[in-house]
């Protein structure tokens, strides 16, 4: 299929909103995306058609409701190439599913046992596990970032060893923009049998995700950044490791059977997933899969480093312009500072004019205070951005900058 | 008859049927029949845990050939029980495991069949594989 | 208002929808309820038109997000009657709200301490005060249920003592349809000192809660079984207790400040709500509150009690008919058997006729084997059930036990 | 001038700008000029801790009045707080807590000041009130 961002863009009912009486210029991608009409119909069509709690219902609606609801955590599968679909869980959000893991791994710590991370992690990859080893009286070890915001591969190399019981990593770095060599990292853990979870939520929307063939023992993502509902969120887990987990929550379809004195748990994946689930947020997830699908990942990621490519050049012309990761491997995420202005200052103006970035630590404080700066603006495109929106951008910003000075 | 020709003979017999109604009544009438299964195995060794209706099943070798009993306490399970073992019992381990089960969805049972419906039948079903490939194995050694 | 049935079903596009050719009749509100045309606009007016994500954007949209997320947040408080805005925290369900505060509690709960439930609890208020007793060798200790439904409050009276370190308890049983007498409950267990977590799953939209007036400590429902939508739920909690609980889940908006050596907590609610927040549930939960408000919760009760009287003299018709659950104080569902058929049987043969009602042991599987029944056939209204499809349901449920005879 | 009015005299001055431009500039403007804090008291004693921009605030009474003064990273937030403080610095403890703040809506500044703006503006001003309270209390004993 040809790439036609007219048409692309016509899909997303959002798009047409102004704000202050200017046309909106959405680059927040990184914090949510927006959603299709196909997502949204198909949330109006599930409450519309064939609404029902799934499982173990004997009527018409239930039986249509789940075989959606399973339909989708096959299809799920089928995206990120996982081998089986009982290795999808359900969750609430990328959050969610890295402190299931997290929690579940409470038995499996020890006292000085060590959990790997890396210093350029969202808050939700850094502090479930903090507080894992403060409860276990683990030691967490941190990865160092360098200075254009690629990991330090020979620190990794040499924090490696059978003391790591786990090491949970980003694909793509929120602030940076960073694509991380997960699968060469990945084979790396694995000769000290240390098992990976990787933090997709910059991910998923953005770059082939092939589970099988980077051999992580978990992934994760949110779907409100991929096009998808909020609310919903997806853990992939190798199926021996979800077996050998503990259940996080308890209630519901997690349940096999229960007396007074024993409860049985369910298979995978339903023991992890306690209380009703979110049907119409698996529908819409699938909507959004499918989305990505028609357009093309590939097309996608091609189109997106266009307009990274094209947007960094102009942002360069910029006198003082500083822009924070700097890797030859990055995703369409520009954060930059100009000068010593404040973030917030060059925020609020470019807001004014419709302009949509998100300025702040981006909830990956460590990393913001390891470059020493007040945080950043930043700017993550999706794919319905376009180049006349970019030169719109560089306009403001000028403007803004005009402003300040 | 081979497995297929059961399974055809069966579809054929449904069609008969233009109302729902004539459909359950036969199947309730064949759940009503006698017990299907030795009382000594309805045991909880050869229960198989649906969550609503419960099913025994019991498997034995007999001059070659697998002869299932089943039961279950819901009169329609144990009516679908019948026609899906008047199909598959008595056949070999061999064409057991390789049969098709669609001949189900066109008789107009599929809803009873999808595995999001919790009476047993599906479970019934992939253990009726299990014994198939078991006793195969078995005699293959 | 006057209460005009045909005005609110036509606000409820499923019930057009036929089930093999038949006009679908659902008394599976039990499980979950229907949307209201008005609850699926708010989704489709939220994610086309300002959907972001919330707090710490500088952005117009996310303000726009972040105020509507807010406002939801003193609506909800105003509709149960909480004090204070800070008490409301969201989930995705009563199953989470209850698992994350009995999670809490493992700091709270000490060896030899009991915490006490009822036999007549649904598994998600069961399960996690099971594992969490089995995990800090305490005690359960299980209120008994008398045959009519009622439990048994010289036993309750009994089990009353300063050992009790947490009481939680359904409002409704989702089985029996029993009215527990909480607020005198929470008012006994306050004399020993023991806090109360009411699981108000089955109550919220047949009943008005007001919390400031049961004095419970904590309440849970979930927005799917109130018109609302899926994946999304309510924990009210007494300031005060929630201040001293743990945070559950760690990541977002939840942390204050984060180094690598340590974190700080945000203040309540925040610090129970990792992860971006599910703003379109939030909204569309209001969107079905508004609804019942609309109608009016006691006009609703009242709708709700003449169909529950309807069906059941017109059940007792029934030869072998045995109504589970008979006590004088419930709201409108009716579980029953008839003769030795098993309900499974009865509920294919309904479904049949495009009736939707459970069957089987709705979750709570000690209730059913106290009862040492196979499970039960439930009819559960909400308020867009008529008489007549009361009607059709009994014609229906003869037509079907004259073919099983 | 009481606080009414000084707030009432800042509403007609922000009615000259017919364009948000001008009205940024303006605020930007007052923002850059000298640091409305004593150095010594941009500590974390008072620091103000909002998300994104810093904010430091610092009161102290002098015959019968509180004077506020206050400082910001970030330029505009520091503009707000000088139109903030022009209003409500230099008046008595009970004028300053019976204070209405809604100017500032009026000036078409809302959005800074929502609480769901990280930007340490809603935290000042909660403090500007504590203060006032604190020193009324202080006063009446
Ligand atoms: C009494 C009761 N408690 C708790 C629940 C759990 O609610 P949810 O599955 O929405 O978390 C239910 C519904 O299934 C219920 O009926
Ligand atoms: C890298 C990364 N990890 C995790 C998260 C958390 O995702 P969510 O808030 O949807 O749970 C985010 C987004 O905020 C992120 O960018």
């Amino acid at each position: 299929m040809g790439f036609n961002i007219d048409k692309i863009r016509a899909d997303f009912p959002i798009l047409k909103r102004k704000v202050y009486g200017k046309q909106l210029v959405y680059f927040d991608n990184g914090a949510t995306t927006h959603k299709p009409q196909q997502v949204i119909d198909s949330i109006v069509d599930y409450y519309s058609n064939f609404n029902s709690n799934v499982h173990r219902g004997v009527h018409k609606l239930s039986v249509e409701a789940t075989t959606a609801f399973e339909d989708s955590r096959k299809y799920v599968a089928h995206f990120i190439n996982a081998e089986d679909d009982r290795e999808i869980v359900f969750t609430r959000g990328a959050t969610e599913s890295i402190n299931l893991v997290a929690n579940s791994f409470l038995s499996l710590i020890n006292k000085g046992d060590e959990v790997l991370i890396t210093s350029i992690e969202h808050h939700s990859n850094l502090v479930p596990w903090q507080q894992l080893c403060e409860k276990k009286n683990a030691k967490l070890k941190v990865v160092p970032v360098s200075d254009d915001g690629n990991l330090d591969m020979e620190f990794l190399d040499n924090m490696l060893s059978e003391k790591v019981k786990i090491f949970a990593l980003s694909h793509i770095s929120n602030v940076l923009g960073t694509i991380n060599p997960i699968k060469e990292i990945i084979a790396k853990a694995h000769k000290f049998g240390i098992p990976v979870l990787i933090d997709g939520a910059q991910a998923i929307a953005h770059l082939k995700v092939d589970v099988q063939d980077l051999d992580c023992e978990f992934y994760c993502f949110s779907a409100h950044k991929a096009y998808g509902p909020m609310g919903f969120g997806v853990l992939y887990g190798k199926k021996e490791w979800l077996t050998r987990l503990q259940p996080y929550q308890y209630g519901g379809e997690m349940i096999s059977s229960v007396s007074l004195d024993k409860t049985t748990f369910n298979e995978i994946p339903y023991k992890f997933e306690a209380g009703t689930p979110n049907v119409s947020g698996a529908l819409a997830t699938v909507a959004a899969l499918k989305y990505i699908k028609n357009i093309g990942i590939d097309n996608i990621a091609k189109y997106e480093d266009d307009l990274l490519e094209y947007a960094t050049e102009k942002l360069l012309e910029i006198d003082k312009m500083r822009i924070i990761g700097t890797s030859s491997e990055k995703t369409a995420v520009i954060s930059f500072l100009v000068g010593d202005i404040h973030p917030y200052d060059i925020g609020t103006l470019l807001d004014q004019m419709g302009v949509a970035v998100r300025t702040g630590n981006h909830c990956a404080q460590p990393l913001i205070d390891n470059y020493c700066i007040p945080g950043t603006i930043r700017a993550s495109f999706a794919v319905y951005n376009s180049k006349e929106e970019v030169d719109y951008f560089i306009e403001a910003l000028k403007k803004s900058l005009a402003m300040l000075a | 008859m081979t497995i297929e020709e059961k399974a055809n003979s069966l579809v054929e017999e449904f069609q008969m049927f233009d109302e729902w109604m004539d459909k359950y009544s036969y199947i309730i009438e064949l759940g009503k029949e006698m017990p299907l299964i030795d009382e000594k195995y309805k045991d909880p060794q050869h229960l198989i845990s649906g969550c609503q209706s419960r099913v025994w099943l019991y498997a034995e070798m007999k001059e070659g050939k697998i002869v299932f009993t089943a039961d279950s306490d819901a009169v329609i399970t144990k009516g679908i029980i019948s026609l899906l073992l008047r199909v598959v019992s008595n056949e070999t381990p061999k064409d057991i495991a390789n049969a098709d089960f669609s001949f189900i969805e066109e008789i107009g049972l599929k809803d009873h069949l999808s595995p999001t419906r919790a009476n047993g039948l599906v479970s019934m079903m992939k253990q009726i594989k299990l014994y198939a490939k078991a006793f195969q194995l078995k005699n293959s050694n």
